[in-house]
C-alpha cells in the first residue's frame, strides 16, 4: 500500500506554531494526510488549522492518537523533539529540521535502534505516499499514484526525478528523501528493503550522490534481496575532492566516496545506472513495463 | 570547521594533555626572541588549514635562535596549497624513541565517533589505513559514557605496554573530553611521541569542528580563520549560500544540492564545463539571488548564467520576479538562461518572456544553451 | 554531607537557577546593612543544618531594614534541634502566587538519581508523599544522559502550563546539574515560587551530598560545618572510626557495622542501654583503638566499655595487643570487658589473662558482664 | 552445588599487587581457589605468588579463561573496574572495594543488568563456598562445608554467626556478604531464589539490618518463592532514626527502614525472626532438622 506513511498515519506536527510549521501543516493537510495536532511547547490550548496545539507530544498522542510526528523545530531543540517522540510511544518520526549537531545525532541514534523507531531524516524533506499521506515539504501536485518507489538523498533532484516520472505516466507509490546529513536515520537499505515487501511497489528509483558509501551498501543489498528492478542516478561526478557541496554529507573524503565508485559498484552487481536525470525514465521503462 | 595546529593544541592543554611549549610568530625575529625563550632547540611550523605541510617544507627543526630565525624566515610567506604561511609555531622540540597515531573521528558507517590508535604514528593514516589496516586499532566510542578509561587502557596496551601505555590512554581519554567538549567531527595527535625517558608529548594536533555546532562554541567559532578559505566561498557562506568555485565558464544558479550537482554533471555530459557549485537555498529571496550573481559574475571564466529553479513549494514566479530583480540590481551583462519548473511555472514564463533573458523548458535544453551561449560570447 | 541553604543556593546559581539575591550576615546590625542594600524587604533566614528551621522560628519575614536588625537579633544564637543559630541567611523578599516543589534524590529501590516534582510546594515533602502521593511526580534519571529537557517539560506540564511550565522545566535541567556536578544524594527546592507576574525563584535550597566522592568536590568538601555536627563524632569521623552517641551507660567498641548494632541490640535485649555506636573497622591499629577509648570516655554516663570484636582476617592477639597499650595510654579507669573470638583467640585470652581487663567467651556473656560492672559502678 | 562461585570458578584478582590484593589473594589460593590470574595496569608481565599479572581483564581472560573476578582497586577507580570486567566477558564479579561514589554506581548498574552480570558488593565481603572457593576476605577457618546457605548485609556480624553455625555442626553451601552500601549489585531475593535452586542448600540465614526495604522486599519473596526454610535477624533494633550507622546504607530516614518494621514484615509470613544473634542457631535448628 506504500511504505512508512499511509492511511492510517496519524501525525502530530512538532513546532506547528512556528512559520515553517504552520505553512507545512496547511500544505500536508490539504493533501489529505491526516494531522491530528500540533505541538508547541508553552502553546498548549491554541488552535491552528483546525487542529488542537498540545504542549507535549504525550498529550497528542493520549488525547489524538499520533502514530507519526514530524518535526520543524529549531536545530538546537530537535534531538530532544525526536526524543519526545520516542518517548511518547511515536513509531514513526520524520524530522525536517536542518542543521542538527551531529554530537546530538549521535546521541540519538542508540535509542532510535534500540526502540525500533523510524526516523527518516534529519535535513530532509520527508515522505509522501499519493493518495494517502505526505509526512514533510514534497510538493504534493508533482506526485501521482502509481507503482513506482522512489527514494533519494536530496530534496530538489527528487522532485525534478518525480516530476519526469509523473509526466511519463509512471506513478509512484511513496517517494522520500532520506536527507543529506552524515548522520541519518533511515538510508537506503532500510527504504529498498521496505519497498521490496510493500505489494503496491513494483520498481524502485534510487537517487544517490557523493559521499559515504550508503550506495555501494545499497548495491549490494539490492543484489542479495530484491526482486523487483532497480535503476539508479548518482549526482557529483563533477565535484571536486575535500569540497562540502551543500549537503554536509556530500563529500568525496580521502579518495573515498565518488560519484565513479558508486556507478562502477551499482553496475557492478547489474543496476542500470542513468547518466544524466533525463535518462531515468528510458532507463526505468526498460526493465519495468 | 578547520581550527589551527595551535588552537587545537591550546584545547588539548585545557584537558591536560601534554602539550610542548610554543607560541606564535609573525615573523623571524618574534621566531627567534621565542626559541630563545624556548631554550633555543625549537621547531617551527607553518600555520595553514592544509595537510602535507612536512612534505612542503613548512616544518624544520631548528638547533639555535639563530637558525630558528632563518626557518622562520623561509616558511613565513610561503605557499602550501594555495595557502599563505603568516604565521609559524615556534614549539620546543622534544627527542623522540618512539611515536604514536591518536585520534577520533565521526565514523559515518556506525553513526558515532570511533577511536584510532596506532603504532604507525607520524605517518599519514589514511595510507596506512589502506595499505596496512591491522596497525590500526577502531574502537567506538559511546555518545553517552564517553571513552571510558579502561577501553582507552585496553587500546593502549595492544600497541604498546608499561607506564608508557597507560600515559598514552590517559592522553585518549583526555582527547576524547576535548573532541566532545568542541563538538569536534576529528581530532588527531599524530604523532604523539614517546621521549627516550618515557615522556609523552602531543607534537601536532588538528581538530576540525562540527559547523552544525557552532551556535554553541562561541569561542570557538571566533576562531575561524578566513585567510584559509577561498574569499568568494567565505562571502557566499556568510550570504546563506552554499558556494564552491570550479575552473569552467558555466555559471551555475541552483535550488538544493543534489540538483545543483546534478546540473554540473549534466554541463559537463554535453560537453561544457561548470564554473561552480551554487545553493540558494529553499529561499526566492532576490537579496540571495543577487550575491548569487555578484559572486559569479566576478570569476573571469564565467561566460554564461545557468539559472536551473525547481519550484517545488516555493512558486515559479515568485522565484523569476527576484531573478529579473537581481539581475537589473547587480547589472549583469552576461547572458542568462533560465529554466523554472514547477508551481506557477506558466506565469513565471510570461514575466521571462518579456525580458532578455532566455528560458528553457527542460534541464537539458537549459544546459545546452548556457553552453553554446559561453561558446559565442568566449569565440 | 549537609551543606548550609546559602551554600547550596551558590551552587544552584552557578547552573543559572533563579535564586533571590541575598548574603550571609552574623551579627543584627549586619543584616540590618544587608536589608538595606538588597532594599528594604527581605527574609531572615537561620542557616543550621538541620529542617524543620520554619516551624522553630527560624524563618522571618522582615518588612524594613529595622524589623531585619530585630528579626536577626531574635535568630542568632536561637537553638533548633541542638544546633545554635550563629548565621542568618538575609534573602530579598519576593511576592508568592505559587508554590511548587522540585527535589533530585538517589532512590534506593530504582538504584538511580529520582526527580520529584509536585504543585504542593512549600510543604513537608515527605508528609506529601505519605498523605497524597498522588500529589507527587516521580521520573527516574538516566544516570549517562542526565535528566533531559522534554522529560523536564512532561513533568512540568503535569503540574501547571504556559510560560511558567518551561521555566520550571528549565529549573528542573538545572538542578540536575548542579545535582550531578556536586555527586549529590539530595537536591531540593522548595519552595520554587512562582510570583505574580509569573517569575520563578527557588527561595529555598538544599542539598545533601556523598561522602564518598567527596575526594573528587574538593571545593565542597571545605564547606563541611562542623559546628552542625555532635562534637565527639565529628572527631571520631576524622580518626577513621564510625561513632554515634546514644544517653546508655554502656560503651561498646566493636568492628564492623552490622556486629556494632547487633551489639547494641544485645545490651538494650538484657536489660542494659547502649552508649553509643562505634565501629573502628577492619584495622586492629592500637591509634584508632585509643581514640576509640578516649572518646568514648569523655561520655559522662559511660560505665562500662564492652570491646566486642571477631577476629576473622585480623588476629585476635593483635587486637588485645592493641587494647592493652590503649588502655594503658588512654587511662581509662572504668571497668573494661573483652570478648575476642576468631584467629588466635587462645592467645589473646592468655594476654588479656594477664591484666585487669575482664575477657568472656561468648557475646551474651560479654553484655551481661558489662551491663553489671555498668550498674555495680552507678549504685 | 552452591551458588555464585564454586569448583568453575576460574579468579583473576583486579589489583593483585595492591596490599590488600596481594594479602587476601595468598588467603583465597590457599583457601582452594582457582585464582588463575592478577590485573594491574602497567605491571604486566610480574608473577605473584605464582600467578601471571596482566595490564588488562581482556588478557587474563583470553589467555588464562578467568569467568570471575575480584576487585581490590581504590575507590575511585573501582567503577571503571567492574565496567572493564564486563566488557572482557566476566560474569560473575564481587567487589570488595569499599567507598565508591554512588553516581559511579548508578552508571555502573544499568551496564550490569543490561548484560545479566552477577555483581556482588560492592564493599561487602564477598562469598565463600567451603570445599569449593572463596572469593573475597571471608575468613576460611570459620567455615565449614554443608548444606546450610547464608545471606547476609554485614562483615564481622556474617562471621559470628557462621561461626555459630560451624559450631552447631551446621555446615554451609554458600556464605554471601552482599555490602551495605545503599547501591549494591545482588540483594537478598537474588540470593534467596539461588538458595531456592540449589540442591546442595537445605535452609537459608538472612542476616539484615536497618535502611532501605531490602528485607520486606525479600520476605514477600520467601513467601511466594520459597520452599526451603529461612530464618533470619535483623541489627540495629536500637539504631537512632537519621543517623548513618557505619554502612552508607544504614540509616533509618523518614521513619522508614526501621528494624521493626523489617521485623515484623518477616514475621507476617511465617519467617522465625532470632531476637539476638545466639537466638539463630536454635531457631533454625526448630525449622531444619
Amino acid at each position: 500500500m506504500s511504505i512508512f506513511i499511509n492511511n492510517d498515519t496519524r501525525l502530530v506536527v512538532q513546532g506547528i506554531t512556528g512559520r515553517d510549521g504552520g505553512f507545512h501543516t496547511e500544505r500536508m493537510l490539504s493533501f489529505g494526510t491526516k494531522v491530528v495536532a500540533g505541538v508547541t511547547p508553552g502553546k498548549g490550548g491554541l488552535d491552528v488549522l483546525g487542529r488542537p496545539v498540545f504542549d507535549t507530544v504525550e498529550q497528542a498522542v493520549e488525547v489524538k492518537g499520533a502514530n507519526t510526528s514530524v518535526i520543524f523545530v529549531p536545530a538546537a531543540v530537535a534531538a530532544d523533539a525526536i526524543l519526545e517522540s520516542v518517548d511518547a510511544g511515536i513509531k514513526t518520526i520524520v524530522a525536517i529540521t536542518e542543521g542538527i549537531p551531529i554530537r546530538d545525532m549521535n546521541r540519538v541514534m542508540p535509542v532510535i535502534r534500540a526502540e525500533n523507531i523510524r526516523l527518516i531524516g534529519p535535513n530532509c524533506p520527508g515522505a509522501i505516499s499519493p493518495g494517502q499521506a505526505k509526512v514533510g515539504i514534497l510538493p504534493g501536485n508533482i506526485v501521482t499514484q502509481g507503482k513506482v518507489g522512489l527514494v533519494s538523498r536530496s530534496g530538489t533532484l527528487t522532485y525534478e526525478v518525480v516530476h519526469k516520472l509523473t509526466m511519463a505516466g509512471l506513478g509512484q507509490s511513496t517517494c522520500i528523501g532520506i536527507g543529506g546529513d552524515p548522520v541519518i536515520g533511515t538510508n537506503f537499505i532500510d527504504c529498498l528493503e521496505a519497498f521490496e515487501k510493500d505489494p503496491d511497489t513494483e520498481a524502485v528509483v534510487l537517487i544517490g550522490e557523493i559521499g559515504g558509501t550508503d550506495e555501494e551498501e545499497a548495491a549490494d543489498f539490492i543484489k542479495a534481496n530484491m526482486s523487483k528492478p532497480v535503476v539508479s542516478f548518482i549526482a557529483g561526478q563533477t565535484a571536486p575532492p575535500g569540497k562540502t557541496m551543500g549537503h554536509a554529507g556530500a563529500i568525496i573524503s580521502g579518495g573515498s566516496g565518488t560519484a565513479a565508485d558508486k556507478i562502477e559498484k551499482l553496475k557492478s552487481v547489474g543496476i542500470p545506472v542513468a547518466e544524466i536525470p533525463s535518462q531515468i525514465v528510458p532507463k526505468l521503462q526498460e526493465v519495468y513495463k | 570547521m578547520k581550527i589551527h595546529e595551535y588552537r587545537a593544541k591550546d584545547l588539548f592543554r585545557r584537558e591536560g594533555i601534554p602539550v610542548p611549549d610554543g607560541v606564535i610568530a609573525r615573523t623571524p625575529d618574534e621566531a627567534k626572541q621565542r626559541a630563545i625563550e624556548l631554550g633555543g632547540r625549537v621547531v617551527i611550523k607553518a600555520q595553514v588549514l592544509a595537510g602535507g605541510r612536512g612534505k612542503a617544507g613548512g616544518v624544520k627543526l631548528a638547533k639555535n635562535p639563530d637558525e630558528a630565525r632563518e626557518l622562520a624566515d623561509k616558511i613565513l610567506g610561503m605557499k602550501i596549497k594555495g595557502m599563505t604561511v603568516v604565521r609559524v609555531l615556534v614549539d620546543k622540540a622534544v627527542d623522540i624513541e618512539s611515536e604514536f597515531y591518536l585520534g577520533i573521528v565521526q565514523d559515518r558507517t556506525q553513526q558515532c565517533s570511533t577511536l584510532m590508535v596506532s603504532a604507525a604514528g607520524g605517518m599519514d593514516i589514511e595510507q596506512v589505513a589502506a595499505e596496512t589496516p591491522e596497525k590500526i586499532i577502531k574502537l567506538p566510542i559511546n555518545p553517552e559514557t564517553g571513552l571510558r578509561p579502561f577501553e582507552a587502557r585496553e587500546a593502549a596496551f595492544r600497541i604498546c605496554g608499561g607506564k608508557t601505555a597507560l600515559r598514552i590512554a590517559d592522553v585518549m581519554v583526555k582527547l576524547w573530553r576535548a573532541y566532545a567538549k568542541a563538538d569536534s567531527t576529528l581530532a588527531e595527535i599524530n604523532p604523539l611521541i614517546v621521549t627516550p625517558n618515557q615522556e609523552v608529548w602531543a607534537v601536532d594536533g588538528k581538530m576540525n569542528l562540527d559547523d552544525n555546532a557552532l551556535y554553541r562554541q562561541s569561542e570557538i567559532a571566533f576562531w575561524r580563520d578566513h585567510l584559509g578559505e577561498v574569499p568568494e566561498e567565505y562571502e557566499a557562506r556568510v550570504a546563506g549560500l552554499s558556494y564552491v568555485k570550479l575552473e569552467g565558464n558555466v555559471g551555475c544558479v541552483v535550488n538544493g544540492a543534489g540538483l545543483a550537482m546534478a546540473t554540473m554533471d549534466l554541463v559537463k555530459y554535453h560537453g561544457g564545463e561548470p564554473a561552480n557549485f551554487l545553493d540558494i537555498g529553499g529561499s526566492s529571496n532576490p537579496d540571495k539571488v543577487v550575491k548569487a550573481l555578484e559572486i559569479i559574475s566576478r570569476d573571469q571564466n564565467v561566460k554564461a548564467i545557468l539559472f536551473n529553479i525547481f519550484g517545488g513549494i516555493t512558486r515559479c514566479d515568485d522565484v523569476a520576479r527576484g531573478i529579473i530583480k537581481a539581475k537589473e540590481k547587480a547589472d549583469i551583462k552576461l547572458p542568462v538562461i533560465v529554466r523554472l519548473i514547477g508551481t506557477n511555472e506558466d506565469a513565471a514564463r510570461e514575466l521571462l518572456a518579456e525580458t532578455d533573458l532566455e528560458s528553457a523548458a527542460t534541464m537539458d535544453e537549459a544546459v545546452q544553451k548556457a553552453i553554446d551561449l559561453a561558446k559565442g560570447a568566449t569565440s
